[in-house]
């Protein structure tokens, strides 16, 4: 059977118009943090059918887990874009009343237990949240989404050897956009293949196209089947590709071809779903259009939202340090400071 | 409390959190127990409760709750203490053993990067019941990794809270304290007073031999007076209380009163307490096991000489471990360790 | 120093560091550079030097040094810095780069276990020259996991050497101090220090804008004071000297003298200097942006006290962040950090 | 080629003494620690083999490191019993002046580069052991055990991606002895392999009979030529067995059959040497007897040069913390204590 037929019209327009809404909240992040309402943010433009794959299977109460790079995460988990983008602003309204920013956006009532500013730091925590459904007897299933650089993090290792002995729901997977930073993942991982580490832990490691949504679902189907049904883990090892710099202002030609830049653009996520929904039928121009413009509309609204927020009150800087105190009662010497 | 001598049950610190643990796990379904060898013998039921735990603190609940609720664990401290803040943020209430504190190297990130600061970070919309416990504590001859005491370096970091018993009757409150809070607390067991007794047979109270059955919490956050004294405040945690305890005995025969404050909560810190007694006695030594630089002892230094001033006769004396590792060699490890003599040595340059 | 204004020499910290590190690397064969990105590209010769540092402390350097001295890394600190412990062990003497202080907790374990107790556990049989480079500090708008100070953890630890230089001059000095030492030593560069240059103009010494291009040593342990003065004594570190020294610029507006004292060297402490200058003022501010649990302020506060209480016509004053994760959004980071205005205030309520 | 054969008597013979050397020590050290002279110690008995195959190669110029359970490395490295024994006992005369201990024993001058109490963290050392030969352009190799248990570490797959990346001459010997504490390696380690992870790495993982020093070496001769041509690591897995508990006094028969230790009793490595070089007309009875004698008489002054040592002063306590420093001079708080 061909790829994407066999998918229902609702599941396609919805990942169409989440990679759309994807990359115009990042293209407006960027326009934040060049007018300076931000300091910088890790674009994840050129991967949006990653999670848009994935998240396509999930269901609210499942449990996704990012890392650094995680705008694209949240949206396709459905945490709200207004919230997102006055959390990036700092904002008292935004997902985490502005205390976290880009790099730790959560809202565990949509399942989006956590961006993580440390690389390979959530892995761990992801594979907790897999045991907490199997202690509780859910068949929910958690997801990490994690870099080719993070392969070389310890913690990859400790969980997958975890997931794998306890057969826990946990999806591993590794968005692999060819850099670390500046560092080519040829040089950095030995052996040349993610996916292939799985077999060292008994467990199901596969490589797929992550520019491609519907092999991505195609992939992701099976993993979450697996987990939903006490099977165990499964790695998935997408092939992306991050169209801009690793973070702020980065220059990426610095350390990559302007040859391949074009020839990841070249198949690009959206474009490459758009015209699979024309030639199948799903859809007409027009409809996608009426898609492209609401999407953008509701990245223009989110804008405005965060802007007209206020920010946080002083005292907010010593609540929530602890559930039952706010810290500046034990906080000597911060006294003129708030 | 009146607890007569007849119904007296001493427990030892090891069985007084055994049965906390026990007693928390039949309450609530959503607290289990993570580690290695926290039964052991793992996945094989002729063999499980081989271990019952690097200190038998977990020995014989494998039996009562099953192994998925008494889960042994690989060597892979990031990766289930992780596991447990991930637990912890999704509904459960996990206990995880982290068998020494100087293994805190490998999983610093879970507990400094993650559960000490979701909750911040997160707005204060996810929270993470998490408790972890560790031993410390060095004169058990096992050299500059199995020693440390280290609870100064978790203190440091926001969001965490850190308790320290020091006997059976304070480890079973503040492990029944530690799994009912919501926020991440770390317990600090010494390795010298897991397996003893109460310290005193006289008293009917915290200090006592008595442990009561029912569940109890001792509040997080409070210190408590072990024996009341005019002249000079000894202040201790977990082990060193007890050897704050032996010098005021030792004091009190040189015509000195001297009262023992026994920490407990390492983050917060009660400084009320602390500073209602120095301010009553005017005079201070503090008595810690941990390195002196950066440390529990030179907080609470600092405390009473910036709160205090006006009220000190002497200046804030300091009795600790010296800035150096854990040495293997027995006679090196006895002068490490803050001991008796030290303290009343040093309370007695105060007191002059 | 008798530089004239025409041959002086302005570099940015990061220019003074960069200079160091290759300095030290011409000079011996022995040293080497190791981490995420200290050249960028790695193993494609045609994009070598991308990066140059994740603060661009290394930029060039791979072109003069090639890949084998200049050595790109995966992201694993546990792994090459303990590589780093294994190379200084076997003589070589490496710099490894841990981006941020905040990532300790995946490689605690190497710093705290190896390199700090090697050599006391294999009985002085053994050395660790090894440099860790670092950066710290908020103010960048990068939340909780990438603001941190910490250096007081790493203090804690005996077996450590820790610096923090406040300028380019102390930059370059303290990295070749650090790098010839024979002790594992931690370099704390400020994130809002790299990039600037000297504080003064006026100046012709450490404090200055000049930076002598030969190589120096800032000796380890050694603290200096950047400005003179009576009536108060005000210290900071790193970014906090510049801190202070606003402060007392204001408060000569206000007819007081400040003297600032600035650390440079936090393991081992300059009890010395603190001490002399204190003892002369009679009154301390200590300002630090680390956490303020178990941290070099409450050393600092307890070694004035402890060590000059007969000199002090008040108690010591912490002017710190507070006990709270780093806040993402500016405004509250503007009030997280220890600012002037705060030092100011304190300096005014001992001087009362 | 039958195995064994090829190997030189003078070989053979080093390898019987090693293996018996190291099992009197650890009967000898069992009873220090029954007078309670020290504390506890993690017998290697049954495991001789394992670093005495590997040895058999090093120069003493290699670098070997060890675990925990690690006096069997260091004998078959070359260290001194003396000092070794004068270490265990807190004797200013043994290998680490008395402050090291059990878990601690290093002697560089003969390339082992020290024991480790911390499970896994010796490994990311013995890379940088290995970059430092590299850097140098030295054929040295550094070779690393450690247990199955420590097989679940992040820092053993950090090490081999370096290892892997840089094609460096580090052997990961893992003795899977199949506990860790009381967990059996079946339930630990997800997969069943410890030898299969190397795939993943892009180098070869062997398993070997670690109770066969004959094999041991036959293996280990590979790896080690392997690394000293700059080929790259090589992880071996040694099948083995601990006779005896974990730790000082621990019953193992709490976590396994007796059975079960009678089969791999059955398999003794110094019985198989023993045998074999009889078989095969190595040496005669009378000279492995004397060998034992020899062994026996050299643990027995051993234990009484330890016996006969004096313990550190007590400035021994603040010395060596760093090297330019005795550590009193900053230590406020110990003036009473030394
Ligand atoms: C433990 C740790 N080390 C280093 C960093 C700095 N850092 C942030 S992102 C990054 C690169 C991550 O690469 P990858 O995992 O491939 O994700 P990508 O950025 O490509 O999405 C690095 C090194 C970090 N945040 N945490
Ligand atoms: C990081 C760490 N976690 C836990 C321990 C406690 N511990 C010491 S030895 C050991 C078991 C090690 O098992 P294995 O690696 O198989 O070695 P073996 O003891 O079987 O030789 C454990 C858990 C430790 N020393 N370090
Ligand atoms: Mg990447
Ligand atoms: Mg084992």
């Amino acid at each position: 059977m061909a790829k994407g037929i066999g998918i229902d019209r609702r599941t396609l327009l919805w990942m169409y118009e989440t990679m759309v809404t994807i990359r115009r909240f990042e293209e407006q992040c960027k326009r934040e943090a060049d007018a300076g309402k931000l300091s910088g943010m890790h674009s994840s433009v050129g991967q949006e059918a990653v999670p848009t794959g994935i998240c396509a299977h999930l269901r609210t109460d499942d449990y996704v887990l990012g890392n650094h790079r995680s705008h694209h995460h949240c949206i396709a988990k459905g945490v709200d874009i207004n919230e997102m983008m006055a959390e990036l602003l700092g904002k008292v309204t935004g997902t985490n009343r502005g205390k976290g920013g880009t790099m730790h956006i959560a809202d565990i009532g949509k399942g989006m237990l956590g961006a993580n500013g440390v690389v390979g730091s959530n892995i761990p925590v992801t594979t907790g949240a897999a045991l907490s459904a199997k202690l509780k007897g859910e068949d929910t299933v958690s997801v990490v989404f994690f870099g080719d650089g993070a392969s070389g993090q310890g913690a990859l290792h400790e969980s997958m050897n975890l997931a794998g002995i306890w057969k826990l729901g946990v999806i591993f997977v590794c968005e692999n956009n060819r850099y670390a930073e500046a560092t080519p993942f040829e040089y950095s991982v030995a052996g040349g293949s993610i996916a292939a580490r799985a077999a060292g832990y008994g467990f199901p490691g596969v490589r797929a196209d992550g520019q491609d949504v519907l092999e991505m679902y195609e992939v992701a189907g099976e993993a979450v089947r697996r987990a939903r049904a006490g099977e165990g883990p499964t790695l998935i090892e997408a092939q992306t590709y991050r169209y801009l710099g690793h973070f702020g202002a980065d220059n990426p030609l610095l350390y990559r071809s302007e040859e391949e830049e074009a020839r990841y653009r070249a198949k690009d996520c959206i474009a490459g779903l758009s015209a699979h929904i024309l030639e199948e039928g799903v859809a007409g121009e027009a409809e996608l259009s009426a898609i492209d413009e609401r999407a953008l509309a509701a990245v223009t609204a989110a804008s405005r939202f965060a802007d007209e927020s206020a920010f946080p009150e002083d005292r907010e800087l010593f609540a929530d340090v602890y559930n039952d105190y706010a810290s500046g009662r034990f906080t000597r010497h911060a006294e003129s400071g708030a | 409390m009146s607890e007569t001598r007849e119904n007296l049950r001493a427990l030892t610190f090891t069985q007084a959190v055994n049965e906390a643990l026990r007693q928390e796990m039949e309450r609530d379904g959503t607290v289990f127990i993570m580690g290695e060898d926290v039964a052991g013998g793992a996945g094989r039921a002729d063999f499980e409760d081989a271990w019952g735990g690097p200190f038998r603190l977990t020995k014989g609940l494998i039996g009562e709750f099953g192994p998925d609720r008494v889960r042994d664990t690989p060597i892979s401290e990031a990766g289930f203490i992780g596991a447990g803040v991930g637990a912890a943020a999704t509904g459960m209430r996990p206990i995880v053993d982290l068998m020494f504190v100087g293994f805190f190297g490998v999983c610093g990130d879970q507990i400094m990067n993650n559960a000490a600061k979701m909750h911040y970070m997160f707005g204060g919309k996810v929270g993470v019941p998490l408790t972890i416990m560790t031993s410390i504590g060095a004169g058990t001859n096992s050299a500059a990794q199995h020693s440390e005491t280290l609870y100064s370096i978790f203190a440091h970091f926001p969001g965490l809270k850190c308790v320290c018993p020091s006997g059976p009757y304070s480890a079973k409150g503040l492990h029944i304290a530690a799994i009912r809070d919501d926020d991440p607390v770390i317990v600090f067991n010494h390795a010298l007073l897991m397996g003893r007794r109460g310290a005193n047979v006289e008293r009917d109270d915290v200090y006592g031999l008595h442990v009561p059955e029912d569940p109890y919490v001792l509040p997080i956050g409070k210190s408590l007076v072990a024996r009341e004294g005019a002249d000079v405040t000894l202040i201790g945690t977990g082990y060193t209380t007890l050897v704050c305890c032996e010098a005021a005995a030792q004091l009190a025969e040189q015509g000195y009163s001297a009262e023992v404050v026994d920490l407990l909560s390492i983050s917060p810190l009660d400084e009320e307490t602390i500073l209602e007694s120095v301010m009553k006695t005017r005079k201070v030594v503090i008595v810690d096991e941990d390195y002196p630089r950066c440390s529990v002892a030179s907080d609470l230094s600092a405390l009473v000489a910036e709160e205090a001033f006006d009220y000190l006769d002497a200046p804030p004396k300091r009795v600790t471990a010296p800035h150096t590792p854990v040495p293997y060699s027995q006679p090196l490890e006895a002068l490490y360790l803050p001991n008796r003599e030290r303290v009343v040595s040093a309370a007695l340059s105060v007191l002059a």
